[in-house]
């Protein structure tokens, strides 16, 4: 474990671009936006947010590739399960 | 180590040969098994059915002819001669992954064309539309009447007199005909079932007609297919629905379209 | 040794041996495999009554059967099982088998046994996790069959449990506090089940001995490995399917279940639920729950193989690639259960597709063991008939995967007795005969002792026979229409034409049952009474054989853990002086692992 | 035997994949952390696609910019203040775990404590806070089968996630309690390794992942 992970500096960094993204997130609602824009919006905040505390905090960027597929890779299953579950949703149902 | 086995490789080879002939005499006796086609798409399942049928049962007996022969030809002596070392070859790996691939695709294909035919072209504006309501452990058939729409329904109103809660005060609902168990359907027309539940899962199977859809509680599904042949089948029951889901039987009777008509007025003036 | 297995023999060297830990709170990876085989073949025996049951119902309808009344009381009342019950009871039959027997049997078994042993390794990476889990499955185990024995009866709603049927107790009885004791009994098991995959999955990444590759890993633990990642990701989706499903049925929320249903003539004021979307997610579990099963039982099925065939198996990294082309799949291939559920036709074609791709991967692994049998010279050990029989089975009951995993056929097949024929093959009995196998093969590294040859053959043919003529049969039945979960077939005339083939088979079904009994006589026989074993009594070149004694003790190796130089199959090489090289004959290597 | 085994198995011996190490460069304890996490996030994965499908299907889905309006002690309302206060929090008791973790590397047992400490009370302060958003909207009228502004099914997801993420907090903070006092006996610094202060970091950092997820699709969409 080198000592660069664990910089305080970057941990301060991180936490000030996340909240500033989080403020991101509440000044757009409103605007005004059309709603998939706005929606899009959000879920890209949303995975940025995510994707910082999961490189940064838990310091996967650090980490070997090949541990950093084995946890994002089947990752994709559960999102197909949300899309298949969104789509059925969006044109089936009721 | 002491396993002969020259017993084992024969009973398989036995085993496979009366099998295989059993399973012949018996095919021969009785087709697959299905029951009188009834359906216009019906055709195109059986068809797929049969070929599916050949390919798998070529694959079948191959595979199992090499299985019993390996097993009745390379006994080991149990003294610790090598058997012939061969751990690896692509290419031959490459020809089985491929081979399979190409059956399977085609199966698909053909099977996709089919599955097009039957969910995803609408039926026609005219066809006759007729609604099976599943219920613990009966079938609510109803028929929209002269005006060729249902009335409407509301929960509420369910009762034992107004079994799917029929609201009167819709105009719509006045000459829709209700009946129990019993679906009368017109010949060589293309007829559209509206499913729906009162209770649990059912599901509306029509043996003879290769049909069969859930009917799910808080959703109408479809299903659309064209009668072929006059005559009484059954209605079935086709998922677990409590403990009378064996015993849940209906009847189809297809009729011309004009007997079926005067019948329909006939049921019509009872009410 | 490395430092990841020096801090793990610490651990064990540090653990005290008393009775109860020994044999009861073991931590002992060996120990902790045999009490989930012991248990599993318990839940087997209750498992098979259950069949015998239903069976005995089928074959013959509306007979008074005194035995009934004597064995299952107020469910039989004169003898009669009455239809509620009979749904209950083919409702614990599939969960008891696809849960407590198979997937305990398997993964819990063969995964705790052989993974350390197979992949040199002292012990799980947790064995105090690897206790817990068989405990929480233990009191799984306990919850279930508390179930038998509530008022209203065990769960009714078969084993998926679809709602509203499961939801709803006014609806079927099994509904009320049975199935909430049946979705209790799945969480812990859920929980279980995770505690042992992550040992599985850690053990295998990290505890291997030097030398030991990934492509040097026996099939076996190959196969494990993977429906661990399966079992990791899988059973949590049904964990949230369980919590929403007890909220339904406790707190009165709607998750699953829509407005204006009428049951039991009374308006429920339920609002806005979705039935489908418990088949979306009990079936994104269930699919690969089905492989959970068969991988491992195709594995064990592979190296039992090579070793009795005295061949390298033909195509080792094929046979991975294969595994994990199907663990892939399994994954988006669930709406194939559903085809005919009311789901978007759409949805219906993307999982045909993904569905019969899964047959390729499967055909390569038939022609990879064909293969390998080819030229090979077989010893027909019972361990080798039972993976020989499972090939059998795996292919037939896989060609028929191909007809109900395409949708145009599946509408007449669908929940028709050819669906269960399919299972019965290629998940039911191909995996029982990989747990069978197992068992024989393994005996004597289990206990030191080994089985009856002779009574193994006898047992492998009456039960390879009799599986065939049990559910070869159905698959007539289930072209013609023949629907399942049918408490009698008395009630249509097109089903009433089997009345002949159900009697038939339901004989098949006592004498395949009572077949059983010789397994477990030469079973629990032979751990006793059974002839002592060499350490090596196949000839076999897997890792585990290397022990110091037949049955090793905690830690599994007396001194240094072996260094691996070879392949786990090398059988029958030009090079060695006999037939089989072990994993660690360092033969032509010099000094290296002295470095 | 031919020059090329021996020379593969001796490029085996020194691999990363050859066995007797870890070949991900973690530790067994760390591993499992990370793939009980990865089953954890289907748990939560299949709780928020059936909230997806709830509220594509359901018609009249309440707008959360008029339900969460509570914020105690000010007494006008404030659409989302709070839950975005609730969120600042976690993120910020986050941070502080990642300074404890960062800490504890450096063998910094009292800065160590410090930051664990300070990320016990911010996860206490969420709970707390999670606990007055309940009983504010369970007040209004909501329950797990019916609420005010429509949809029952919207009050019960909302208690279902929320509960359920709750519930990984509570149990983060038993462990964050119990790896706290660990530190303070010198559990790990007489183990040479405070790799048990970054396991139980991991588990708190995806704790606040969950809910940035849930803050997203349950209350900003």
């Amino acid at each position: 474990m080198s000592k660069q992970e664990h910089s305080k500096k970057v941990y301060i960094k991180v936490w000030i671009w996340l909240l500033a993204i989080t403020i991101a997130g509440f000044i757009v609602s409103p605007l005004g936006l059309p709603g998939w824009l706005h929606n899009l919006f959000i879920v890209i905040i949303a995975l940025m947010k995510g994707g910082l505390i999961v490189a940064y905090f838990m310091h996967l960027k650090f980490e070997r590739l090949s541990l950093i597929y084995s946890i994002l890779l089947p990752l994709i299953l559960i999102v197909a399960l949300a899309v298949a579950l969104l789509y059925e949703g969006t044109t089936r149902f009721l | 180590m002491k396993t002969s086995g020259r017993l084992d490789g024969l009973l398989f080879v036995l085993f496979f040969v009366i099998g295989v002939v059993v399973c012949i005499w018996y095919l021969v006796g009785h087709d697959p098994g299905f029951l009188p086609l009834a359906s216009e798409h019906g055709g195109f399942i059986d068809s797929l059915f049969m070929a599916t049928l050949i390919i798998t049962g070529i694959v079948f007996i191959l595979t199992h002819l090499l299985l019993v022969y390996f097993a009745f030809r390379y006994k080991g002596s149990g003294n610790g001669d090598k058997a012939f070392w061969y751990p690896d070859n692509k290419k031959l790996e490459i020809i089985w992954t491929v081979i399979p691939a190409v059956i399977i695709i085609s199966l698909i294909v053909v099977g996709q064309v089919g599955w097009g035919k039957i969910f995803h072209t609408e039926p026609p504006d005219d066809a006759f539309v007729v609604e099976i309501v599943g219920e613990q452990f009966v079938w609510n058939i109803r028929y929209p009447g002269e005006d060729g729409e249902f009335g409407r329904t509301i929960p509420e109103l369910i009762s034992r007199a107004n079994p799917i809660g029929l609201d009167p005060t819709d105009p719509a609902s006045e000459d829709d005909i209700m009946l129990l168990n019993e679906l009368r359907i017109p010949l060589d027309y293309p007829v559209l079932l509206k499913i729906r539940s009162k209770d649990v899962i059912h599901s509306v199977f029509l043996p003879n007609f290769r049909v069969k859809m859930d009917a799910v509680p808080g959703m109408t599904t479809t299903f659309s297919f064209t009668p072929t042949m006059e005559g009484e089948f059954d209605l079935v029951c086709a998922e677990l629905c409590g403990l009378g889901h064996y015993r849940m039987r209906g009847y189809v009777v297809v009729q011309p379209m004009d007997e079926l008509e005067e019948w329909l007025i006939e049921q019509r003036e009872m009410e | 040794m490395s430092s990841e297995q020096a801090s793990l023999h610490v651990d064990i060297e540090h653990h005290k041996e008393s009775f109860i830990s020994k044999y009861i709170f073991s931590y002992d990876h060996k120990m902790i495999g045999k009490q989930y085989m012991i248990t599993a073949l318990i839940w087997a025996l209750i498992g098979m009554g259950l069949s015998w049951v239903m069976r005995i119902q089928l074959a013959y309808p509306g007979q008074q059967i005194p035995i009934f009344e004597t064995l299952l009381g107020r469910y039989a009342e004169g003898g009669i099982l009455a239809p509620e019950y009979y749904i209950a009871m083919m409702t614990m039959h599939g969960t008891i088998m696809v849960f407590f027997v198979l997937t305990a049997g398997l993964v819990g078994t063969f995964g705790n046994f052989l993974i350390p042993l197979q992949i040199g390794a002292r012990d799980m990476a947790f064995p105090l996790i690897n206790m817990l889990s068989y405990w929480t499955f233990f009191l799984a185990s306990v919850v279930m069959l508390l179930s038998f024995f509530v008022e209203s009866g065990p769960a009714a709603a078969g084993w998926t449990a679809y709602p509203p049927l499961s939801a709803l107790s006014s609806a079927i009885p099994g509904s009320g506090a049975g199935q909430s004791l049946w979705l209790l009994s799945i969480a812990l098991f859920i929980v279980s089940s995770l505690f042992g995959s992550l040992n599985y999955i850690v053990t295998v990444l990290n505890l291997r001995t030097k030398g030991m590759t990934l492509g040097r890993m026996p099939l076996t633990v190959w196969a494990v490995f993977i429906a661990a990642i399966l079992g990791l990701l899988a059973f949590p989706v049904l964990l949230a399917g369980a919590i929403m499903l007890l909220l339904d049925k406790h707190l009165a929320t709607s998750f699953f279940i829509p407005a204006g249903l009428y049951v039991g003539d009374a308006l429920l004021s339920y609002e806005g639920g979705s039935p489908i979307l418990w088949q979306h997610i009990f079936w994104f579990f269930g699919h690969p729950e089905v492989y959970i099963v068969a991988l491992p039982a195709l594995g064990i099925c592979s190296e039992v193989i090579a070793t009795c065939a005295r061949k390298p198996l033909f195509g080792y990294k094929a046979m991975i690639a294969s595994l994990l082309a199907i663990a892939f799949l399994s994954f988006i291939v669930w709406g194939h259960h559903m085809f005919v559920s009311g789901m978007n036709p759409f949805l219906g074609s993307v999982f045909v597709l993904t569905t019969i791709l899964i047959a390729v991967p499967s055909a390569v692994k038939v022609f990879n063991w064909l293969t390998t049998l080819w030229r090979g010279k077989i010893h027909y050990t019972p361990g080798m008939l039972f993976a020989m029989g499972l090939v059998s089975l795996f292919i037939t009951g896989g060609l028929t995967g191909i007809f109900l995993g395409n949708a145009p056929i599946d509408i007449q097949l669908h929940d028709t007795y050819f669906v269960v024929a399919h299972f019965h093959f290629v998940m039911g009995a191909a995996a029982l005969f990989g747990i069978f196998a197992g068992i024989y093969h393994w005996f004597p590294k289990m206990y030191g002792r080994m089985m009856s040859n002779m009574w193994g053959r006898i047992h492998f043919w009456l039960t390879f026979v009799g599986i065939y003529l049990i559910f070869f049969p159905m698959h007539f039945m289930g072209t013609t229409g023949v629907p399942r979960r049918y408490y009698a077939f008395t009630e249509f005339e097109y089903t009433m034409q089997y009345g002949g083939m159900n009697e038939f088979i339901t004989i098949a079904t006592l004498i395949t049952g009572a077949a059983q009994v010789i397994f477990l006589v030469n079973f629990f026989g032979s751990m006793f009474f059974g002839k002592k074993a060499e350490t090596n009594p196949w000839k076999a070149a897997t890792l585990e054989w290397t022990t110091d004694d037949p049955m090793p003790g905690h830690g599994n190796w007396k001194g240094e853990i072996p260094t691996v130089y070879r392949g786990p199959h090398e059988y029958s090489t030009p090079d060695g002086k006999e037939d089989f090289i072990l994993q660690t004959d360092s033969t032509g290597f010099g000094k290296m692992d002295k470095e | 035997m031919n020059h090329d085994a021996v020379l593969e198995q001796k490029k085996i011996m020194e691999s990363e994949w050859g066995g007797g190490k870890a070949p991900f460069g973690v530790s067994w304890r760390k591993y499992m952390m990370w793939i009980f996490i990865v089953s954890d996030a289907f748990t939560f994965g299949a709780f928020l696609a059936a909230y997806g499908l709830f509220r594509v299907t359901s018609a009249g889905w309440p707008d959360t910019y008029e339900v969460f309006t509570a914020f105690p002690f000010i007494g006008v309302e404030a659409p989302m203040l709070f839950v975005a206060m609730m969120t600042f929090i976690l993120i910020c008791s986050s941070f502080t775990m990642a300074l404890a973790v960062s800490a504890s590397y450096k063998n910094d047992r009292t800065k160590a404590l410090k930051f664990l400490g300070l990320t016990i009370l911010g996860g206490s302060i969420f709970i707390l806070c999670q606990v007055y958003e309940w009983y504010h909207i369970i007040h209004d009228g909501a329950t797990m089968t019916s609420n005010p502004w429509g949809v029952p099914l919207f009050s019960a997801t909302f208690f279902m996630i929320t509960g359920f993420h709750g519930l990984h907090v509570l149990s983060g903070l038993i462990l964050l309690t119990i790896t706290a006092l660990k530190v303070k006996r010198g559990f790990y610094e007489r183990r040479g390794s405070y790799e048990g202060v970054e396991i139980v970091g991991l588990y708190w950092h995806f704790v606040d992942l969950v809910w940035v997820f849930v803050f997203t699709f349950f209350y900003l969409l």
